[in-house]
């Protein structure tokens, strides 16, 4: 039933220790006077700081940061850490976020000093371990989305969607056009639209079609030659493969557009679809969810791009060159800022990206090779069909239906419409009290053409064992809301804080401590 | 689990739904598979081939920086509990995360005494692009006044964005090391957005916030927005960018507590007055209370998101860089109130002496007198690369070439020179003994490197 | 009040998340099938096995070990973790056991390729650094104990009393002597007898005076010529300094006994007095103990052993020798078998010892120095003195009074037959208690010649502010117990399992997951 | 605090205890505390100066193997929750820790086919010392009758603890390479308190287990002890020490998932027979269920220990190596059931490869022809400390020099040579090429090494 029993979660506030535990920030706890560092000595000559740097460019009082000793800060912060819910710990079916588990001997090969304390200006030829790992992974990402060039400067996925939108307005400048505007379909996730803005685009909704597709029509009605792109996610928000790809694709090519793939799915189809045999000219990819890169509460994470030949001229610089060595002495890797027929759109940030993620996505894509990668979609695909087939089993589609088609790709996304009215408990209710059961709870109201949505990802790295028990927990959830709604619409108990209140949070908002 | 699903092969889940025409029939022309062990040795062999500061006597800076860090950050970023949560969507089982982040925003607001903070962004240069992007919805206005003292890689990072938002940008030159302040007067007017330099400059000098920020002020207007790119280790002795007329302060937070990574992942800072709460990028963590009363937190003023704003939200970012923020508070922690301001003492005449001791050297001078913090620049008469590979035969790393970065023709033969409280005394002195070798062979023309090697390991 | 709140913890079983998991051990997970492990592949001839290892000799059936992948190991030992109360999040005042904090430092130093991946047989020349660095902490053990001569051999505390008693044999014996007796006070740990029996002599037990030192009536009576050794520590198990060391030395020399100090409580007097300058002739420290290596939850340790010359000759094997190197190749450090007037009780162990633990306590003396573990003694001695007297200040100690002396130098000894008398509840029922309030309990039972002892050791890095809270627990608890005993003799509520049926476990073992 | 305590000064409460003439009045002559980049960089520079399984292609074993260890073992390791605690005197919050202990036990049970394991002890050969103390209190007889075939280690720990608690041990020769049977029926009478022996042996050979335990008790009785010191690794391809008539098997657990850290900590196991529990050394896990009914575990059977039973307890041992075990149990789960029988075969058969492709070799003969699992002894014709250094020159250890640990005539010329899986069948291979020309160029008279460093950066 719930993540490790067969009973059935507490229905009423336990006050756990957790719970009693107040929550103290570092700055309200130690003593004056207390520290952890100790200062290396001063070697050099003594000399008195304003004969250095003139009274009035000095800090006047030094910042009211924390003074404790080292064993509390220590103390502090794994009992903070005791306050999170973990995919070490638990289930995260978190859809659109691929929590599949994260190796622990990527951390390892992280940490070596090589790599770790390597300065992101040391000369290329004394860093030619990491421009070849580097190099490694382009091609790998370059065979894995079925695209030429790759670049993997982009911070994150929504960085990586900026870099596209941006490569696009220089590819049509280019061509001495300037278009306005850029399509995306209503499923589309937040940061397509936000990022269209910030690249200074208008965003045109495409709608979407009763199998949860890009809708044709309402596509060739939209598709001008004033759009400069079309962002599409495919599998979709909806976990669904879009069957009119290539359809879709002549349609955007043929008004001069080009097609924009949202890469945060890709773990449905590694190795067995490519986008870049879909039509599509520029991917990114979510290296902190496809390629396991651990997501650390929110970041950090790396959105690498890949793009076909007529953008490849724009791609951001510095970009990694391989210069066939002189016989024996292998190839010899180099970042250059030009090269041939370059117009590059310029940075998108300093240094040469998230290295740190590159070394973990590329032990992963090592460890687990092509035929790795195929099988993790592969399972990942079966996992979610098969939790989708024993909620339907458990009769949970009663009250939380498929919202579009019949199977699923990695993920899927029920309806909470039926539960709300049936059972008279929410989505976000349904969450809240899954938090009880000790899970993770899918993602909600996401995407928002799906009344009251439950986006679930299992990913491949789960077993029947944790999907039968998950399942098992929403039906038994159900049958609690069917006698006590209340129970849910209370939910949770058993955290160590319970509901929140976010209203009040934004209305009057305090975000730092109070000193 | 195929039965219970009604398909008689995986394949056949494919199949049903993507459409032969766009299925890969081959494999993938990538390595097999290897064990633990061979990936862990492949790694480790490419690692060899990298020149780490463990592995040489490295004074390089320029935007990252060999600082220690401490045992616990690692300790602490690897628990499980912090390393594996995705953002914390469900405030109940995250509070761990989310007090992290208001204690990181407390922190931030503490460096640089502003009011307001957010829970990070990606790094250094795009955060100043992102400051930007704030400044243009803030006044909508058409130009970027930036100082040619921000880094080379924050400039073209704005550049690229703006042309993005079509803001265009107009740089100001440097004299005398600093940003020349009648140019910066000049260039500013009521059609300037946002008013943008960095401290300490590029070249290691502090720059004279207050008068630049009073300047910009006088010459935009109030809707002008004053945006500093700072250092935050230089903030242990400079004054904070809060107590010098900045509205948006922002920059790179790799030195606090942070690996070098070669650039990344670390995070950006960005920190602003109270005003411009509301248009604050990325995430922001919130105090609030639970049904029962109890103390938590929750991200707040999600209206600014893209989750919820889409094409209205304030930036279009999301993952952002938490762990590594987590990083930042603790090693805040770990430096302490008082740690904080001593190791900034301790840059600072360490780097005083770095500077006058190089510049004491025939052939090397100082590029300019502005004080310096933690990097300073000289110029080497001598040609910049063959000396850099000289010192590196001779285990020292002397710091970055300046041309090479900046591109700019006053910058040839310019070294820049960081100092971090790794580099002891004995070590800058052994950098001026190689490099002042180093510099004497190539201006005697050149001759083989290994009069410099035999300097080094005496 | 308790750990981290102001309030009373609960008085029912609050039915946790940790309470409703039900204990499966790794056994009990997994598929057949199923597994972590990728074996290299077999690059050499693939020989029959039968060719290379005769039937009879080859084991039949597979061990029936875990079949688990790695996701599932990591979340099933992440959430057993949890189960577990650790120094690191909380306090742990458990007396004789120096429960001081973990720097982080020395498990980064201790992971050293070049300390974690050395082999013990690596030739000297080759392991200088390592040499070294033994032969630096056998410097630094020397100078705090006072007594020349080290050996950093045994595993643990009791391997270095084994090592010291065996000494004595070898010391007495090489005097043509055979003596059969060792004397140890009742106060005595039980390692000492235990560790005389098993060195082949018979236990003589000393009596503890009123002030709670050796009572020196019953030690002139019983320091005959047979007996071969008294064993003392100091501070003794009640956290007192035995102000008749000398005399007691005097009389045990009289008679050619050796005197042994038991070198746990070493953390009361670093850099303040030492057992050589006392008149001890062996002594063993705990390095996990005063010298900071990680408990881990019951080892490793490390019990290294200082002699005076007249022992030296019986050390275990191998020692570390230094030789002073030609001119300007500094010293050389080799391990050596024989020394001049080598009569060497031979080895104790396999190689040089527990080397990983040498280099975590190592890296502890670097950073504190001379002053760091003065200051160190002289703060865990206040922290004690302060703890006991805020205990009499809010009246603690009229139900648990300090069962010796007035002051105490790193731990204290209360006596609860007071309150067993009092309020009715046992100092196990204290201790359990103490569980729901968030805290570790001190040491109970312990030594034996308290009633109902509990033994209170709070170190040098614990705050004030945890004594204080601390302090307050206790009272409060007392409070509770006045109103009600019940709720400490049925307590604790809010652990993972409440209490166990040991006597059960013992009568009917079941020592093993059943297959 | 002093107001509270009621002294003026610290000084004060050792003044009042503590008598001025064993009062040390002088500082400790201890160098002065360093910060903690320091004490790091003196610990690296340290590290630096060791040759570790890293840096050169070690084939060294005698006891402990450089085996990889799997990343989830250091990182379950270092959480705090299994780090830090002391040993689980308070059973309700130390559940994490016994359960572990519980499933070790498990795991050993299994490994050795016997039914009764503890929680560990520290290490092998004193593992054998506490075996040999077991078998005195269980049958009070005077002697014990040793295999030759034991690590020297374990011979000479065994001799130190058997000479405080009084026994004489008398040793068997081999022949062929294993035990002497003849020898061994000879030695063993009723006044035989344990027979031991090791499997494989010291020299890598493996014995007949059963042969030697039924000669053992047929000699002796039933009552005296058949005690094994049993490689873990082996026993993926080997009988276990239950099926083989073994009352005690021990042994080091170092192979386990721990590293090899120049020899400890590691652990050591110790299993048994039913009929044993009772006299076993060490913490026992133990399962049981609490007041509400819910399972759980307790350290069990306490009465044999120090603590409870003082000077008649079965053993002195109380801090032993939890978390080394911990280490050894997910090391096992991580191998799994078929994964550590794969493991053994695969280091059954690159063992038997190396030792054929090396005898193949001039001047290089199999010291004995015995079936051989992960390590095998060789002769050369040719001093050995010699070719060992010019194996280093070449940046590869062949192996230990038996005669230097076992002290015997016959083992003059003796190598040791152990292969884990981390040793691949190139690295073999280079081992023989630099091997046979290290022999080669001393039998030829040894001139300088300089054609074998040629020959491996081949
Ligand atoms: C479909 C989709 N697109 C884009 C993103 C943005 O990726 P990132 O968070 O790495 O910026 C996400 C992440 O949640 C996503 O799910
Ligand atoms: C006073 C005393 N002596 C000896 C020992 C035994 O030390 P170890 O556990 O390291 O064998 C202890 C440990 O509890 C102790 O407290």
């Amino acid at each position: 039933m719930s993540a490790e029993t067969k009973q059935r979660p507490p229905t009423h506030s336990t006050d756990t220790a957790l719970q009693r535990e107040p929550a103290l920030t570092i700055f309200q706890r130690g003593a004056p006077g207390r520290r952890a560092f100790q200062c290396p000595e001063l070697d050099v000559p003594d000399v008195p700081l304003q004969d250095l740097l003139p009274v009035h460019l000095r800090r006047s009082e030094p910042p009211r940061l924390p003074e404790v000793s080292e064993p509390e800060i220590v103390r502090h912060y794994v009992r903070l850490s005791k306050r999170n819910f973990d995919l070490d710990s638990g289930f995260y079916p978190l859809g659109s976020c691929t929590m599949k588990h994260n190796p622990r001997l990527h951390e390892r090969v992280a940490a070596l000093p090589g790599h770790a304390r390597l300065h992101p200006l040391q000369d290329p030829e004394r860093a030619q371990g990491a421009l070849e790992l580097m190099w490694n992974l382009e091609r790998a990402l370059s065979e894995v989305s079925g695209l030429p060039h790759v670049c993997l400067q982009p911070s994150a996925g929504s960085h990586g969607e900026l870099a596209g939108v941006l490569l696009t307005r220089a590819y049509h400048e280019a061509r001495g056009e300037t278009r306005h505007k850029v399509l995306t379909p209503d499923t589309a996730h937040g940061t397509n639209p936000a990022t269209v803005t910030m690249a200074g685009f208008e965003v045109v909704k495409i709608a979407t079609n009763p199998d949860g597709g890009v809708d044709l029509d309402d596509l060739r009605v939209k598709a001008d030659t004033d759009v400069a792109c079309l962002m599409l996610t495919n599998p979709n928000t909806l976990g669904l493969f879009d069957s009119n790809i290539q359809e879709i694709a002549r349609i955007v090519h043929e008004v001069g557009a080009t097609l924009y793939y949202d890469g945060a799915n890709l773990n449905a189809v590694m190795g067995l679809s490519r986008p870049g045999d879909m039509g599509f000219d520029i991917v990114h990819f979510n290296l902190h969810k496809s390629f396991t890169q651990p997501h650390g509460g929110g970041g950090p994470g790396s959105g690498p791009i890949a793009v076909s030949d007529r953008i490849e001229p724009f791609l951001p610089v510095p970009r990694i060159v391989r210069n066939e060595g002189s016989n024996d002495d292998g190839p010899r890797f180099d970042l250059v800022e030009d090269w041939p027929g370059a117009k590059s759109i310029g940075r998108l940030r300093g240094f040469q990206g998230n290295y740190g993620c590159f070394v973990r996505s590329y032990a992963y894509i090592r460890s687990l090779g092509a035929p790795g990668l195929k099988d993790a979609s592969e399972t990942a695909v079966l996992n979610a069909n098969y939790l989708l087939a024993r909620l339907r089993q458990l009769g949970v589609s009663e009250h939380l239906p498929l919202a579009y088609g019949e199977l699923c790709l990695h993920e899927f996304v029920l309806s909470g419409g039926p539960m709300k009215r049936n059972l008279k408990i929410k989505t976000l209710d349904l969450a809240k009290r899954l938090l009880d059961y000790g899970y993770h709870p899918p993602t909600v109201y996401f995407p928002l053409l799906v009344e009251e949505a439950l986006m679930v990802e299992p990913t491949e790295t789960e077993t029947k064992e944790t999907l039968d028990s998950f399942a098992e927990a929403l039906a038994e959830l159900l049958h609690e809301a069917a006698e006590d709604p209340e129970i849910a619409q209370n939910a949770p108990y058993t955290t160590p804080v319970r509901r929140l209140d976010e209203v009040g949070a934004a209305k009057h908002p305090v975000i730092r401590q109070s000193l | 689990m195929l039965a219970a699903i009604g398909v008689s092969s995986v394949q056949e889940i494919f199949d049903r739904q993507i459409p032969r025409e766009v299925r890969l029939d081959r494999p993938l022309d990538l390595p097999d598979g290897q064990s633990e062990q061979d990936v862990y040795e492949h790694l480790r062999a490419l690692a060899a081939r990298n020149v780490s500061a463990e592995d040489e006597l490295c004074f390089l800076g320029a935007g990252m920086y060999d600082h220690y860090v401490p045992a616990i950050v690692d300790m602490l970023m690897e628990r499980s509990e912090f390393l594996t949560p995705y953002t914390p969507y469900q405030p109940e089982i995250s509070q761990g995360g989310l007090q992290v982040m208001f204690e990181y925003q407390t922190a931030i607001c503490e460096l640089t005494a502003l009011p307001v903070s957010n829970a990070s962004v990606y790094e250094g240069p795009s955060a100043v692009a992102s400051a930007g992007y704030l400044a243009k919805l803030h006044n909508n206005r058409s130009r970027f006044v930036v100082s040619a003292g921000l880094h080379p890689h924050t400039l073209a990072t704005l550049r690229t964005y703006a042309h993005g938002y079509g803001i265009e940008v107009v740089e100001v030159p440097l004299s005398g090391g600093v940003t020349d302040p009648e140019a910066w007067a000049e260039a500013i007017d009521e059609n300037t957005s946002a008013a943008i330099f960095a401290q300490p400059n590029f070249y290691g000098a502090v720059e004279d916030a207050a008068a630049l920020s009073a300047a910009a002020k006088a010459a935009g207007g109030e809707q002008l927005v004053t945006i500093a790119q700072v250092d935050p280790i230089a903030l242990g002795v400079l004054a904070p960018p809060g107590e010098c007329g900045v509205d948006v302060a922002v920059g790179e937070g790799q030195s606090l507590g942070n690996r070098l990574d070669f650039g990344g992942p670390s995070f950006g800072f960005f920190a602003a007055r109270e005003s411009y709460l509301r248009r604050m990028p990325g995430r922001i963590a919130g105090e609030t209370t639970d049904v029962d009363g109890r103390r938590g937190f929750v991200l707040t003023l999600q209206t600014r998101e893209q989750h919820i704003r889409r094409e209205k939200a304030t930036s279009n970012i999301c993952t952002s860089q938490a762990l590594n923020a987590l990083a930042g508070v603790v090693y805040l922690s770990w430096l302490g109130r008082q740690g904080f301001v001593e190791l900034g003492e301790l840059l600072l005449r360490r780097t005083n002496y770095a500077r006058e001791t190089l510049c004491s050297l025939d052939g090397v001078a100082a590029l300019h007198s502005q004080p310096v913090v933690r990097e300073f620049a000289v110029r080497l008469d001598a040609d910049v690369a063959a000396v850099r590979r000289r010192c590196a035969a001779a285990g020292v790393n002397p710091g970055a070439d300046l041309h090479a970065l900046t591109g700019r023709d006053e910058d040839r033969g310019g070294l820049l020179v960081a100092i971090t409280e790794r580099r002891s005394r004995a070590d800058i002195d052994q950098l001026v003994e190689v490099l002042g070798q180093a510099v004497a062979a190539e201006r005697r023309g050149g001759e083989s490197g290994r009069r410099v090697e035999v300097g080094a390991s005496a």
